[in-house]
Order: structure tokens, then C-alpha cells, then sequence
């Protein structure tokens, strides 16, 4: 893949995550405003509205760069818990696909380990605690299970989704330990974190992509 | 939602603009960022002080930028701390060499937000001091949350760091100085009612006619239960009782009183509970060097109100007493 | 009706008690009245100042009492003018020989209550002299109505008149300057939302989502009309228009601003507002003196604001920017 | 009339005075919200329970020191507009009953047109104001008419009644031009005074008091 094409097609994906965000902004507003304290929506809906005009204006000259940009982008755009947090995952895998400019099954493991990584390194939070990694740790480990298997790229992304999804189910079960809805004690069970919902949200939009892609 | 507003998106630009055209004496905008700082910024030979969060607390943190308090605010979208890159601009804006104390709310967001922005400061070889509030006495302080929230004592913290860095005290001092209020500082709140993040549109909860929140948090979080409302006496001596009970101050210490308005609460309502206040500690023998009674740090339209006791020693108490110059608190 | 109180009958001797017991250094009560008066009333060799009204506009009046403002503040009950006797008390309290200047917001039965008091005073041969505020421009000045209404203007007049009173000024004088402020001020408002007398227990009057109150009172009264809820600013521009067009300053003058909080709007809002306000005058070459934001003189828990601008000369801008040391207001 | 049964009867009119204005509080007050500040009934509540307190402690020897202590009340209890003007009200009439144990019509058309008198001295305003004026001089109009026509004391007090209801109906008819109620200019019409009715309670509980009494 040239890196022009690369360029309008990562345009493209970056266009079609920021509609499912701007789509969902008011839902996870929503499921914040209930555990949290209803901005969720809000802040991920400005940080890729930003990382649109972003990277249609100077997209970079790899995937590395792009997801560079988008990081740095959303750090200083999204505020809250879920900028540095999403900031931090988006500069850690751009570090994996540096110089890249197209992407294979162990590309996107690296991406995506680097990514959960840096999670963990700024928000110093475990899986079970409420909070995205509970969508994104299930995810990852389906994406190594059906990569290790020798699945199609895509198929892979589809497991992961399907994990994230069944994380964020979970995440109704739990008692939230970290963000601001472990303030909340018993009376956050039931509710589902809307950090997992926006990252289940971007892990289905990349997998859509991909697969009509094809 | 009706809120007296241009739109949603512009709220907090258009009300730094309107700050900085009200305030010229005290405060200027850093141009391009969410940040305003003292009109003289930076201070020579004087350790700053960078505060803020999320915008709906006014006058947190912004107008307490002034001789004896703040340097710099940073100001984030409605509820949502500010990014490093604002925090930092703020830090460059008002560090004299001296170094720099970050003033920070103990959420996850504004502890990341800050941290970068202090990693980003010192790779400028800008030297940087941290203080986390942590006074809310809401929700127990145990391995299950992520601390206690900052809430209202927070200004007590911007006051009397503020002057001990008036003094020319060094960042070490200033900062030890900040962590002594904030291990003697405690508050807890209530809500009447909800309010209404303008991006967002419709309150963040709704509560029935006689139904109040207990314990909630500044950002139109739900709190630790809802209870039938009381009578102000009730309120008072509850969340009064919790902070006691965490604080064991004992008969013949001097405290500091906030009796804080959360924005929609009338003054006349505030002092109602103040007297409350007064007489409990009172009849404990607690003696109160100084009450404040305001809106200090509000959460937009919410009605309803915070206590805040903050435990006094005698390099506390000259320094709360100490003069102030800012928008929302002037002090001789 | 949901309220931080104990009984609507006690609230406004629960406040007093309140408002004494947090600012002792600044107010003591004058036993078995609703009055609050300067913690060293009287001063001596100082004409002394006296405002009141009902209550329920925290921090007017009692606010206002300390170095530089008012001297004694009458609390009535919610919305409705204290009593005679409640005044004349204040009256003497206050009076240090040089005679007493009371500061009357234009309404019926402020004007009769404070009239009888200063009829009472006189008859035992206390100097006392009157100011009557009617800065309120929504309705008309005409023999149609009783006069415009007195309303946050008010203010304006404690801090200049107060000022005066402070240089050793005589009576006449002191009396000379408020009524030279009430020539020059003005203010206009509106309203989000109404507000709930406590004893009433349900709102004065009721908006639906989108509509607002134009020119009304501060004491839930109607006002001109309603009309469908505009952005911020083009309901200043329209506040702002009514006033200028009554106040017809010219290009180069110089004025105070006070953007107003009625109670409930948080100041994120005013601040918007006041953005607007200094451009609207900015494009005419008016200079601003100097602005205040916040709340001074509220409506219970009304939402809504008011715009006042005051035209100074050297001896009101003098006068304005003087110090002040009470409880709601501090200046150095 | 002796002065204890005055006095007797006397504190059981102010009763039945009372009775009547906290029975209507609710009433006065929401008439004050259409076109005031929603007080009315409030302060004239807390006026008459004052003056029911003092005068039983201390009923005074006559009728003019009654009305004395009820004008005075009034006027450290009342507050607003009203508390002045019923004040002041009261204060003349205790000056045109001065000494008297027992009133005949005579008297009571000189209190009243004492009490009428004070009111305008006071409020400065004058009958198509929208006060309490437009109930009270139709009132006192009626009153002497009937007494001219040898009525006695009841049917001459009936007649200002009924002239007093319908100076009330009347009040629905004009602009305010005195008083909270100027401020509101067309948007008065339609409304009762509120003054206008409390007037209209007080000399409808009089003359049935009288009537029941007789
Ligand atoms: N320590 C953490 N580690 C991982 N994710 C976290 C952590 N704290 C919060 N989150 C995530 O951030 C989400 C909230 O983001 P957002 O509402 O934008 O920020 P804020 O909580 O500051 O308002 C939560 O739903 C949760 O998934
Ligand atoms: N100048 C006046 N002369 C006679 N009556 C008046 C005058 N001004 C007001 N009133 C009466 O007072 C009534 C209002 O009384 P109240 O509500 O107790 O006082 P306020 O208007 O101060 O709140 C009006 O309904 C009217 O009848
Ligand atoms: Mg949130
Ligand atoms: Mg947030
Ligand atoms: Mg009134
Ligand atoms: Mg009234």
C-alpha cells in the first residue's frame, strides 16, 4: 500500500470513528451522567472532531505518524480521565507502527499491547476495576487467540470486538475501584463504564472499516 | 436547559474573555489557551502557584488569581480537567524561576492532566511541586476508591499556600505548607438539585420534591445516597458529624469554617446553616478563627452546600489571616 | 418548596444569628431587632448610614455593613420593608452625633416604613436625612407608576455614599453625593426563573422552558412582559440598550459596571454576560471604571441578572474606588 | 357598655378579625403574586396574631386605647405597604373614639373617615388607584348614606361592605397607579387588589361580628 492510499483510507477511518463517536455522544454522555459526572460523550466527540481536522490537514507520513498525531491531539483536546488515557494508548501504538505504512496481524497485536500498556502506565488501573480496560484487556487476549490460530486480520478484529462487547456487559456486574465512578460504591453496579462503551465503540468501527475494506 | 448563554460550545471561551475584560487590575489572559494569570506574571522571586479543572466552579479557580493566592488557572471544558498542554502554558506563564506548586483536585483526570503537564514543565528545566486535595469525607478513603475527592477545602489551600509564597518562601516550603492544610482539611456536601452541563443539555440527575443527595461531588456526581431532605439543622449537624468524626479535632482547637454555596443556594440559606455550624462547635469547644460564607467552589446551578473545617495551627492561622487581592477574595 | 431552612418563620432571625456569628469581626446584633450594625457602631465624628428592606437580597444589606459602606442594616421579612421601630432602633445605634443618612430603595412601603422611622428619630433630635434609589429603568418614570424601582443600584450608593462618610464629611454632604450617585445610575434585569417567598411556599409566579421574565423586580414581582429565552447577548445588548438610551452617556465618559446575579445564575454566566456588556460599551468609547460581577444584590433564588452602570466623575470615581471592609464587600 | 364587656367583646372582635385574615392568607398572598410581591397575606397574618397577643394581654381601658395598640401593632409587625396605611389607619381611628367605651354611628363615621384620611396621608394616593382606597372610600360613601337614611349601626356597616366588594370588583377593572402594582401597568388589569380585599375582609368580619353580636 502507497502511502497516499494510505492516507485516504486512514482519513477515512479516522472520518468514520469520529462519526460513531459524534453519534454516540449523548449515549455515553448518557452513561456517564449516571455513574460519572456526564461528559464522556462530550470530551470524546471534541478530541476526534479535533483529530479530524487534524489529520485531513497534515495526515504524516506513515501509520506511526498519523497515530502520532491523533494521540497528541487527543491529549491536549479531550481532557478528563479518558484524554491522557486514550492519548497515551494512541502514542504507544503509534511507537509500534513506526515507519509503517500498512499493517499486519502482529503489527496490530504490538499496536494494540503497547496501547493497553500505556493505559495501565497513566491510569494505574487492572482489569476489573470498571473502567476500559475492562473492553480492552478481553480484547486483546481474543485478538492474540484467533491471530495464534492463523485467522484473517479481520476475523481477529471481530473476536476482540466481540470480547469488548461482552467487557462492557461485564462491567455492569462490578463495583467500580478507579475513575470517578468508584465514588459511587454499590450504587454504580448495574451501570455499564462508558469508558469501556467508547472503546468497544472504536474497536467495532475499525473492525466495520476493515471489513468493508476488503 | 436555560442558562443565560451564547452556546454551549463557546461558555467557558466567552467567560474567560468576560473575566479578564471585568478583572484587568488582577488578572490577563494567556493568549491562545484556557489560562489566565496575575496581570504582573510572572513574580519575581516568588514561588507560583497553578491551579484548576474542569470550568461550572467558579469562582474556582480563576478568581482567586491574585496577590496572596493564585498565579495561574487553568480552565478545562465544563467538568473536564484541563489538558497538559494548557496546564503547562500556564506554568511557563507564571514560573519566576522559583518554581512552580500545582494546586490539584484529587480526580483521575486532573492528577494525569497536571502530571503530564509537570513532566512537560520539567523537561523545560522548570521546577515543579505537587499538592493533591483530598477533603472530601463523603466516601471513605480506602483501597476501593480512588481516594477521596478535592472539593471546597481547596481554596483553603490556594489561600494559604498563596501566602506563604507571598512570603519568598521556597517551593519545598510552599509546598510543605499545602500538604499540612490538606491533612488537616475535610468537607462534605449536599445537593437540593442537579445541574446541567451546557454541552450536555439535561441535568446529570434529577431528585424528587422532597428528596435530597447526600455527599455528592462538585461535578453533578451522584453522592453516597439519597435521603428525604431535612431541616437545615439536620443537614448541617450530619455532614458536620462526618467531618468530626474523621477530623477528632478536640476541645480548644481553632478551626477555619467554609460554608459553601454549591450556586444556587441563597446566602440567606447558607447562614442559616452557618449558625447551625457555629453552634455545634460551640458546644464542643471548638473555637473558629475565621468563617467564610459563599459561593467558593460551586457546581454550576446546583443548589445546595458544602461545610469545610480546616484545623488551624499557628503558621496556618497568620497565613489564613494573612492580606489576599483577588477577584473573589479580598482580605486586608 | 425545597429550602436549606428549619421553619419559614424563624429564617430570617436564623440568618441574622448566622451572619453575626460568622463575621463577628465585621457586625454585632442589636438585641431584640432585626438590625446588624458595624462591630464599633457608632463611629465617632462620622455621619452614619443606614439601608435595609425586606429580606431575601443577600448580601443586601447586612452584606454592606463595615468600614466604607453602611453602618446599621434592617432586615424585614422576606420581600417586605421592616417596620418603623425595626429602623428608628438602627437609627439609634448607629448615630454618633453627625446625623444619619438612610438609604431608601423606592417602593410604597420602604419609603413610609423608613419615613415613620426617621419622623421617630427626629423627635428625639437625631439628624437624619434621606436618599431614595430608583435606578430600575423597565418601567417608565412617569405619574403612571410611583417612581422607578430601587434595585441593584442600591449598592453603588452604599459604596460611594459610604465613602464619603468615612472622610469626616458632614451630613448634607454624604446626602449631596448619594443623591448625586441616584442621578447617575441605572439598571435593568431578568429573569430565568422565579423565586419562593418561605412563607408563601410556592413560587410567585411560574415561566415555562423557554420564556423569560423582562424588567422584573427583585422581589418576584412581574415585569414589562416575557418573551421567548434570547442568547446572552442579545439579552444584555437589550438590558444594555434600555439603559443607555435613559442614561444617554456620550463617548468618552467614564462608568462603573455591576453585572448582577439574582441568586441562582452561576457566575460562568454573568461572566458572559459582562463580556458582552464591555463590548457593547467599548464600541460606544465608553470607559469602564471599574466592573463588579457577582451576586450583590439577589432575589432569593431567582436565576436571572441584572446590568448596572453608573456615570462617574472624579468625586464618584474617587469615591468608588476607595476602600471597603465589610463581609461582602472588600477593597483595599 | 361596661369596660370589661367591652373589653371582652372587644378582644372577641379582634378574634374574629384575626380568624378571618389567617383564614384568607393564602388567598391575600397569592392575589399579592399576581401583580406584587406575594406577601400580602403573610404580613397581615403576622399583624393580626401581634395584635391578638397584645390586646388580650392588655385590652387598654377604651375603645380608643384599643384601637391604639391595634394601630401600633400594626405598624411594628406589618411592614410593607400595608403595615403603614392599616397602621396609620388604626392610629385615627383610636383618636376619633378617644375615651370611649361604646361607639354609635356618629363615631364610627368619624373613625372611618379618620381612618380614610390617614391612609391618603400616608400613601398619598388617591380612590382609581388600585389600592385599598377604592374599597374603603366606596365604603365609608355607603356608610354615611345609610346612616343619613337612619339606618342603624348593622345595616349601615352591611351597606360599606357591599359597596367595599364592589370597589373590589372594580379594582379588576383599572391600572394600578400607586403602590408595587404601577410597575406592571396593563398587566395589572384583570387583578384584584390585594390591599383592596384585605379592607373588604376586615369590614365584612366587623359587620358580621356586629349583625351575630346584635
Ligand atoms: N484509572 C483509570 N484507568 C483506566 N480507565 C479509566 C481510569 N479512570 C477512568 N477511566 C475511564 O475513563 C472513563 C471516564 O472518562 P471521562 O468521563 O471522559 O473522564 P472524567 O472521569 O474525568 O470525567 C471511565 O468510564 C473509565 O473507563
Ligand atoms: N400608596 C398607597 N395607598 C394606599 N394603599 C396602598 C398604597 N400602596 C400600596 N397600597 C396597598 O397595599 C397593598 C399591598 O400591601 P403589601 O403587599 O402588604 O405591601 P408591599 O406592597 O410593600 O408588599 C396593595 O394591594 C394596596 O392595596
Ligand atoms: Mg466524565
Ligand atoms: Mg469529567
Ligand atoms: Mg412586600
Ligand atoms: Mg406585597
Amino acid at each position: 500500500m502507497e502511502v497516499t492510499r494510505l492516507n485516504n483510507r486512514a482519513i477515512d477511518l479516522i472520518g468514520a470513528v469520529a462519526d460513531a463517536i459524534v453519534e454516540n455522544k449523548e449515549f455515553l454522555t448518557s452513561l456517564d451522567a449516571a455513574i460519572g459526572d456526564a461528559d464522556h460523550g462530550i470530551n470524546m466527540a471534541r478530541g476526534v472532531e479535533a483529530v479530524r481536522a487534524k489529520v485531513t490537514a497534515a495526515p504524516g507520513a506513515d501509520i506511526g505518524a498519523l497515530l502520532k498525531t491523533t494521540g497528541m491531539t487527543l491529549i491536549s483536546t479531550v481532557g478528563g480521565a479518558s484524554g491522557p488515557l486514550y492519548g497515551t494508548a494512541f502514542m504507544r501504538a503509534a511507537g509500534a507502527a513506526q515507519g509503517k505504512t500498512e499493517l499486519d496481524g502482529e503489527t496490530v497485536k504490538q499496536m494494540l499491547a503497547a496501547a493497553i500498556q500505556g493505559i495501565k502506565d497513566r491510569g494505574k488501573a487492572a482489569r476489573g476495576e470498571k473502567t476500559m480496560l475492562d473492553a480492552l484487556e478481553p480484547a486483546f487476549d481474543a485478538f492474540v487467540e484467533s491471530l495464534e490460530a492463523q485467522k484473517p486480520l479481520v476475523d481477529c478484529l471481530e473476536a476482540a470486538t466481540e470480547a469488548a462487547r461482552q467487557g462492557v456487559a461485564f462491567t455492569k456486574t462490578i463495583i467500580a475501584t478507579k475513575g470517578r465512578a468508584s465514588y459511587l460504591g454499590e450504587r454504580s453496579l448495574g451501570h455499564q463504564d462508558p469508558g469501556a462503551t467508547s472503546s468497544t465503540i472504536l474497536l467495532a468501527t475499525i473492525t466495520d472499516f476493515c471489513r468493508k475494506a476488503q | 436547559m436555560k442558562k443565560v448563554i451564547n452556546n454551549a460550545e463557546q461558555v467557558v471561551e466567552e467567560m474567560l474573555q468576560g473575566i479578564v475584560l471585568a478583572h484587568p487590575q488582577y488578572v490577563k489572559r494567556v493568549e491562545g489557551f484556557d489560562v489566565i494569570v496575575r496581570a504582573n506574571a510572572p513574580v519575581a522571586g516568588k514561588v507560583a502557584l497553578v491551579s484548576g479543572g474542569g470550568s461550572g466552579h467558579e469562582p474556582s479557580h480563576g478568581g482567586f488569581v491574585g496577590r496572596g493566592m493564585l498565579d495561574g488557572a487553568v480552565a478545562g471544558a465544563v467538568f473536564t480537567s484541563p489538558t497538559p498542554d494548557q496546564v503547562y502554558e500556564a506554568v511557563k506563564a507564571v514560573d519566576s524561576g522559583k518554581g512552580v506548586l500545582l494546586v490539584i483536585k484529587n480526580y483521575t483526570g486532573d492528577i494525569m492532566n497536571f502530571e503530564m503537564a509537570a513532566e512537560m514543565a520539567e523537561a523545560e528545566n522548570i521546577k515543579v511541586a505537587k499538592v493533591v486535595v483530598n477533603d472530601d469525607v463523603a466516601v471513605e478513603n480506602s483501597t476501593w476508591t480512588t481516594g477521596r475527592r478535592g472539593i471546597a477545602g481547596t481554596v483553603f489551600v490556594h489561600k494559604i499556600a498563596g501566602a506563604k509564597a507571598e512570603t519568598g518562601a521556597s517551593l519545598e516550603e510552599v509546598k510543605a505548607v499545602a500538604d499540612k492544610v490538606v491533612a488537616n482539611v475535610r468537607s462534605m456536601g449536599m445537593a437540593l438539585s442537579p445541574c446541567t452541563v451546557p454541552a450536555a443539555g439535561k441535568p446529570s440527575f434529577t431528585l424528587a420534591e422532597d428528596e435530597v443527595e447526600i455527599g455528592m461531588g462538585i461535578h453533578g456526581e451522584p453522592g453516597t445516597h439519597r435521603e428525604a431532605i431535612g431541616s437545615a439543622d439536620q443537614t448541617a449537624a450530619h455532614l458536620l458529624d462526618k467531618i468530626l468524626a474523621d477530623m477528632a479535632p478536640a476541645a480548644g482547637d481553632e478551626v477555619a469554617v467554609l460554608v459553601n454555596g454549591l450556586g444556587a443556594t441563597p446566602l440567606m440559606e447558607l447562614y442559616v446553616v452557618n449558625r447551625k455550624v457555629a453552634e455545634v462547635l460551640g458546644g464542643k469547644g471548638i473555637q473558629i478563627a475565621k468563617t467564610f460564607v459563599g459561593n467558593y467552589m460551586t457546581s454550576l446551578e446546583m443548589a445546595g452546600f458544602s461545610i469545610t473545617l480546616l484545623k488551624l495551627d499557628a503558621e496556618l492561622k497568620e497565613l489564613l489571616l494573612a492580606p489576599a487581592d483577588t477577584p473573589a477574595l479580598v482580605q486586608f
